[in-house]
């Protein structure tokens, strides 16, 4: 796939414009995995504009995203970058061979206390 | 009263207290929970992405089986809640994604997003009341302070979940108030544990949960309740400051003098 | 059988780019009574004008059509020409083929068939069309200025200039508005009070102005030149008249714990109050949600202490009837709601302010005496954060789209004063763009940053989480590309600002029209911008939209020229399109009546002639051309047929339907 | 190429001059497309549209009648957007006995302000009728030329 088709791919699939960003960076003002990530969420949506898809594809800042959707509730233009961090990482783990968590992994991880929660959300969004 | 209830896979195993006490608390207070037959689990996360079909499958299915009995839908689990609730927002709204859903089941009628999805807490609020509520206590926890966590998962999307005010919600609040408990309102209680995060890197957990449980304490908080098993098991394990966390049930059967038999 | 006249208008290539107008002049040309057909680049000028009076001089015409852009743009204009070319203006009709043609079709041979039709249309609504003269209505010379504020005060002082009477109705005890609660202004940094104060006394010593203060307007009837106005004047429980003012009672009240409204609930006043020294009218006024006298009946503090004798409990609201001419709206604003932006913790910290609540802790007469000191504990701050844009600029649902225009400005104001009084205070602000396109506002915002040091940072707060005495602010710095987390001791957030909630009913009551965030329309955006377009009515200050106090007193000084130039009127023209009964036709069945909402119908006895040679007395409807404002109601309601509105007659609409649908 | 013997609905609406027809010219200054299908015609209030010129325009050979007017309480004469809605009200189940599709006639408010509103409500108006087809039933075959 070209970036341009990606980017094509990542908004059909968020559903998110990021046309509609002011650039107030009230999303990477609340996001708190901020310093985990090596791109931030307005950058996230700044890139998808330019259609630099792969680069972020490439990053750990995808597996870094809580998922908790603050800069979702909290942008003042309903720009929703959260679906964006989420759509890229899906991109990147339905490519063959690219799942981020592998079951040989999992037993190493388990305590006896691991809700039942953690590992179906961790596979729902780590694999495909 | 009858609904239809909704467990999840957590309930039934690393968080039974949440769904035991929560059983007989609605009991008590004259709701029967009737579980959904063969239920399945949710997958724990609402993917966002419109091309995923699949995996909101099984939310679909308890939907539709609620809505056949005519009953709404009870949810505990604060995963699980989210994750029904916006797949019945996205059968209700989002028309290519629900005929999409519709060709996999093959139900005899078409879901469209029907079935009320209420949480236990709004439950509380909305069917019991939290007056009539308090009328009910036989155990009021006097004098306790207790710090209501919401985590990220019971209130936003706000738009879609629209329990309450997701920058100043009170539902917890309120409902501390009527098991004669204090509530302490503390500014990280909407804020993320990081608990998604615990199989991938712990040391973000544990400081997301230290953020959140200091922020309880320095507010005076005796302990903190929740709705969520994933942030229970994130702030209690990963977290390292010392504040009991408890799932909200099992005060509410303390309060109404169920909780041992 | 009419001879018609047909301009197709180019409007440079706004028209000519998508429509064939060579074309549709050609098309047109062979309708039935048509003698002439032109195109032209520009019909609106002088050069167009020219040939459509050249026309009508050359080929005898009857009629005209123009196809041009949307009427409400230029119909007045070809009318005007056409009457100066000898024939009745109202024998012109539009056809609108730019805003409802070319300006939405991309496709040039549906767009130029569709003008086509449009001007058929037109042309068959020309054959019908009849002379008409507009009748005329006297004015009261009266003006009605509704809220006090900088921007009512500044409309009412200069209506008065001119030598006609105006009434001010202001809903608080005073008037003064939002100025009287701010302490300086930018960018000249004097101070409000001082420029505000002198023109609040103009207005009480002037004999013209008549202030119905803690009063609002409670209906509107009639037309431009014309309105009658209900005012209902609410009871103060204090004789207005008699009152002196002295401010004994606001002292001696037992009751002491109101939330004084004027300096936004940071401190109480009494059951009894004057909001602030400088009040005009200075007279007491009684809150009865609080007063024990009128609760509870026991008391009576302030009539034993009034030596005026003013206090009367048993005063009652009142209803005052009062016609005027014209009607000038000045609701102003008010900044929002905080409750859907809890993220900023404004519920859970006194810490955390609106700017306009720290306008009152910077403000000499506010709860602190002028002292920079937090809420919660009354210690000097030493960090200071403000928030811009909270709530402006917000397509979420949340807040408001627009920019509030007034915050970059007095933020900046803010910061720079604090810092100019505090050097040992750190100021951030943070900010998403900083707009300054005023005189000198530029410059302000840069001496800020250059000469005070205030912090600027281009991003946004996402969380202010109260810990302790502080409140950790978690920031973005776009620039660095970091998250700040900042240790403050205040966050001042600069809340959006939206129209008076009084607007909305009030708009119903003038017909006035609103846009969706409940602003007035004004008539033209550009070229009748203090004007409502419902005629008599004008707009003063931020009721029309964001405004700072230099621009609010611009657009109130126009408003009171256009208000000038319609009292100085003796009459009006009216509008000539209105409803009209044959009353060969007429039943005499009040249908017509009952339905008008200006009460224009009235029913006479008159003579007819029969063909007997007998005479009959008939009850038949009576339009008064004066009071019909031409909405066409009665003649739907009509169920003989005789009722018809002059300029829409049934038969010329029926005209456009059939040329529309061939 | 395009065959172009493609069905076009004829569509008459009907705007008020104060806030709907304000709301067209404001599609117009905005560039919001509709189809060229709809004609609109100017009318002082909605109340001064007579059910005649509907069932008229039905009988010219209309395929739909839309009629725009201001939003309830905002009439610029106070209250002709009421008696419109209640005579349409009528109108339409007139026409509903009469075996004309409800979807051919409509009642719309638009703000002077809802430029995007009327050019929305156009186009699905027009999707709409162009769906139903020509309308025969009310036309006139004599009105043809």
């Amino acid at each position: 796939m070209t970036e341009l088709q990606m980017k094509e791919q990542v908004l059909r699939m968020s559903g998110v414009d990021p046309l509609k960003c002011m650039r107030c960076g009230k999303c990477s003002g609340t996001c708190p995995s901020y310093d985990e990530m090596e791109y931030h969420p307005h950058q996230f949506v700044y890139m998808v504009e330019k259609g630099e898809i792969s680069k972020l594809m490439a990053s750990d800042s995808i597996y870094k995203c809580l998922s908790c959707m603050a800069c979702v509730e909290r942008c003042p233009r309903g720009v929703e970058p959260g679906k964006l961090v989420e759509a890229i990482r899906l991109l990147a783990v339905r490519r063959q061979g690219a799942n981020h968590l592998k079951p040989d992994d999992i037993p190493a991880m388990l305590d006896e206390d691991l809700p039942q929660q953690a590992i179906v959300t961790a596979f729902r969004k780590y694999t495909k | 009263m009858k609904v239809s209830y909704y467990p999840g896979c957590t309930l039934k195993t690393k968080a039974k207290e949440l769904d035991k006490y929560g059983r007989k608390s609605a009991e008590a207070l004259g709701i029967t929970l009737e579980e959904i037959e063969n239920w399945q689990c949710c997958g724990g996360a609402f993917t966002s992405a419109s091309d995923e079909i699949a995996t909101k499958l099984s939310s679909v299915r308890a939907l539709a089986e609620a809505r056949d009995k005519g009953q709404d839908l009870v949810t505990l689990c604060s995963a699980c809640h989210n994750v029904i609730k916006r797949t019945n927002a996205a059968m209700a709204k989002d028309a290519d994604f629900a005929m999409k859903a519709n060709n996999y089941m093959k139900l005899d009628t078409p879901y469209n997003g029907e079935t009320k999805v209420i949480h236990y807490l709004e439950m509380l609020r909305d069917t019991v009341g939290f007056d009539e509520l308090a009328k009910k206590v036989v155990n009021p926890l006097k004098g306790k302070k207790i710090a209501a966590y919401y985590g990220c998962l019971l209130l936003r999307p706000g738009k879609v979940m629209a329990m309450d005010n997701p920058e100043n919600p009170r539902i917890i609040e309120d409902f501390i108030k009527a098991i004669g408990a204090e509530p302490v309102i503390y500014p990280y209680r909407n804020e993320c544990c990081g608990g998604y995060i615990t199989l991938e890197d712990k040391t973000i957990a544990t400081k997301k949960s230290n953020k959140v449980l200091h922020s309880a304490k320095v507010a005076g908080a005796e302990m903190v309740i929740t709705a969520c098993p994933l942030c229970l098991y994130n702030l209690q394990k990963n977290g390292t400051e010392d504040l009991p966390v408890v799932y909200f049930t099992e005060l509410l059967a303390e309060a109404l003098g169920v909780k041992e038999d | 059988m009419q001879k018609i006249g047909v301009f197709v208008c180019w409007c440079g290539s706004n028209i000519a780019a998508t429509v064939d107008v060579k074309r549709v002049a050609e098309a047109l040309s062979h309708e039935n009574g048509v003698v002439y057909s032109t195109d032209y680049q520009y019909m609106c000028s002088e050069a167009g004008q020219n040939m459509i009076k050249d026309a009508i001089k050359t080929y005898g015409l009857t009629g005209v059509v123009v196809c041009s852009c949307s009427p409400r743009m230029h119909e007045n204009t070809f009318r005007k020409a056409c009457s100066l070319a000898g024939i009745n203006p109202y024998m012109v009709e539009i056809a609108n083929i730019r805003e409802q043609c070319s300006w939405i079709h991309k496709d040039m041979v549906q767009a130029t068939a569709k003008a086509i039709i449009l001007g058929k249309a037109a042309i068959a609504k020309v054959h019908l069309n009849a002379p008409l003269t507009a009748g005329t209505s006297p004015v009261k010379k009266r003006a009605l200025v509704i809220g006090g504020g900088i921007a009512g005060i500044q409309t009412a002082l200069d209506i008065a200039d001119a030598g006609f009477e105006v009434d001010i109705v202001e809903k608080k005890p005073t008037i003064g508005g939002k100025m009287s609660q701010i302490d300086k202004t930018f960018p000249t940094l004097d101070c409000a009070a001082c420029i505000l104060t002198p023109k609040m006394v103009d207005v009480a010593q002037n004999e013209l102005i008549n202030i119905y203060s803690y009063s609002e307007v409670a209906a509107v009837k009639g037309f431009v030149g014309n309105f009658t106005v209900t005012i209902k004047k609410k009871a103060r429980y204090v004789k207005e008249d008699v009152c002196t003012g002295c401010g004994v009672c606001t002292e001696k009240c037992p009751q002491k714990k109101v939330p004084n409204e004027f300096n936004l609930g940071m401190d109480n006043r009494r059951a009894i109050y004057i909001p602030f020294a400088q009040a005009v009218p200075k007279v007491a006024t009684i809150d009865p949600d609080y007063c024990t006298m009128l609760k509870t009946g026991k008391c009576g503090v302030c009539s034993k202490v009034c030596t005026a004798k003013a206090i009367d409990y048993t005063q009652q609201d009142e209803l005052i009837e009062r016609e005027y001419g014209a009607i000038v709206v000045a609701t102003g604003f008010n900044p929002i709601d905080l409750k859907d932006y809890d993220e900023y913790a404004y519920s859970q910290s006194p810490d955390v302010v609106t700017s306009l609540e720290f306008e009152r802790i910077t403000n000499a007469a506010g709860p602190t005496a002028g002292k920079l000191l937090r809420p919660s504990d009354g210690k000097h701050p030493h960090t200071i954060v403000f928030v811009q844009c909270v709530g402006s600029r917000d397509t979420s649902g949340c807040g408001k789209p627009y920019c509030s225009k007034i915050c970059c400005m007095y933020t900046a104001k803010h910061a720079m004063l604090t810092r100019e009084k505090y050097p040992d205070t750190e100021v951030y602000v943070f900010y998403i763009d900083v707009r300054t396109p005023g005189k000198s506002f530029d410059e302000f915002y840069r001496r800020a940053v250059e000469e005070y040091g205030v912090h600027y940072i281009k991003g946004m707060v996402g969380k202010v989480a109260p810990e302790g005495d502080k409140l950790m602010v978690q920031a973005s710095d776009l620039i660095a590309n970091e998250q700040l987390n900042i240790a403050a001791d205040m966050v001042v957030l600069a809340a959006a600002i939206e129209p008076d909630k009084s607007a909305r009913p009030l708009a119903t009551m003038l017909t006035a029209s609103m846009d969706t965030n409940d602003f007035f329309t004004e008539a033209h955006p550009k070229l009748r911008p203090v004007e409502s377009p419902t005629a008599g009515v004008f707009l003063s200050g931020a009721c029309q939209g964001p405004k700072d106090i230099p621009e609010t007193v611009s657009q109130a000084s126009a408003a009171a020229s256009k208000v000038i130039g319609l009292l100085v009127k003796d009459h009006l023209t009216c509008n000539p399109c209105v409803a009209e009964s044959n009353e060969l036709m007429c039943n005499g069945c009040s249908s017509c009546e009952k339905v008008c909402p200006y009460g224009a119908i009235t029913y006479i006895d008159k003579e007819f002639r029969m063909p007997d040679r007998t005479t009959l007395v008939r009850r038949v409807a009576s339009v008064n051309p004066a009071v019909c404002q031409g909405c066409g109601a009665c003649t739907v309601a009509c169920p003989s047929g005789a009722m018809d509105l002059k300029g829409f007659s049934n038969k010329q609409i029926m005209a456009e339907v059939d040329a529309i649908c061939k | 190429m395009q065959v172009n013997n493609e069905f076009r609905p004829t569509i008459v609406a009907f705007c008020c001059n104060w806030c709907s027809y304000a709301g067209a010219d404001l599609a117009g200054t905005n560039r919001a497309t509709y189809p060229a299908d709809v004609k609109i015609i100017r009318v002082p209030c909605s109340c001064r549209v007579n059910p005649m010129f509907i069932l008229r325009a039905f009988q010219r050979g209309a395929d739909g009648v839309i009629l725009c007017g201001c939003h309830p309480g905002d009439c610029h004469y106070t209250s002709g957007n009421y008696y419109a809605r209640r005579r349409m009200t009528m109108l339409f189940s007139m026409l509903d006995y009469l075996g004309i599709e409800r979807e051919r006639t409509r009642v719309e408010w638009v703000s002077a302000a809802e430029g995007a509103k009327f050019a929305a409500t156009m186009n699905e108006f027009v999707e709409t009728v162009t769906k139903l087809g020509e309308n025969k039933r009310l036309e006139d075959l004599r009105c043809k030329n």
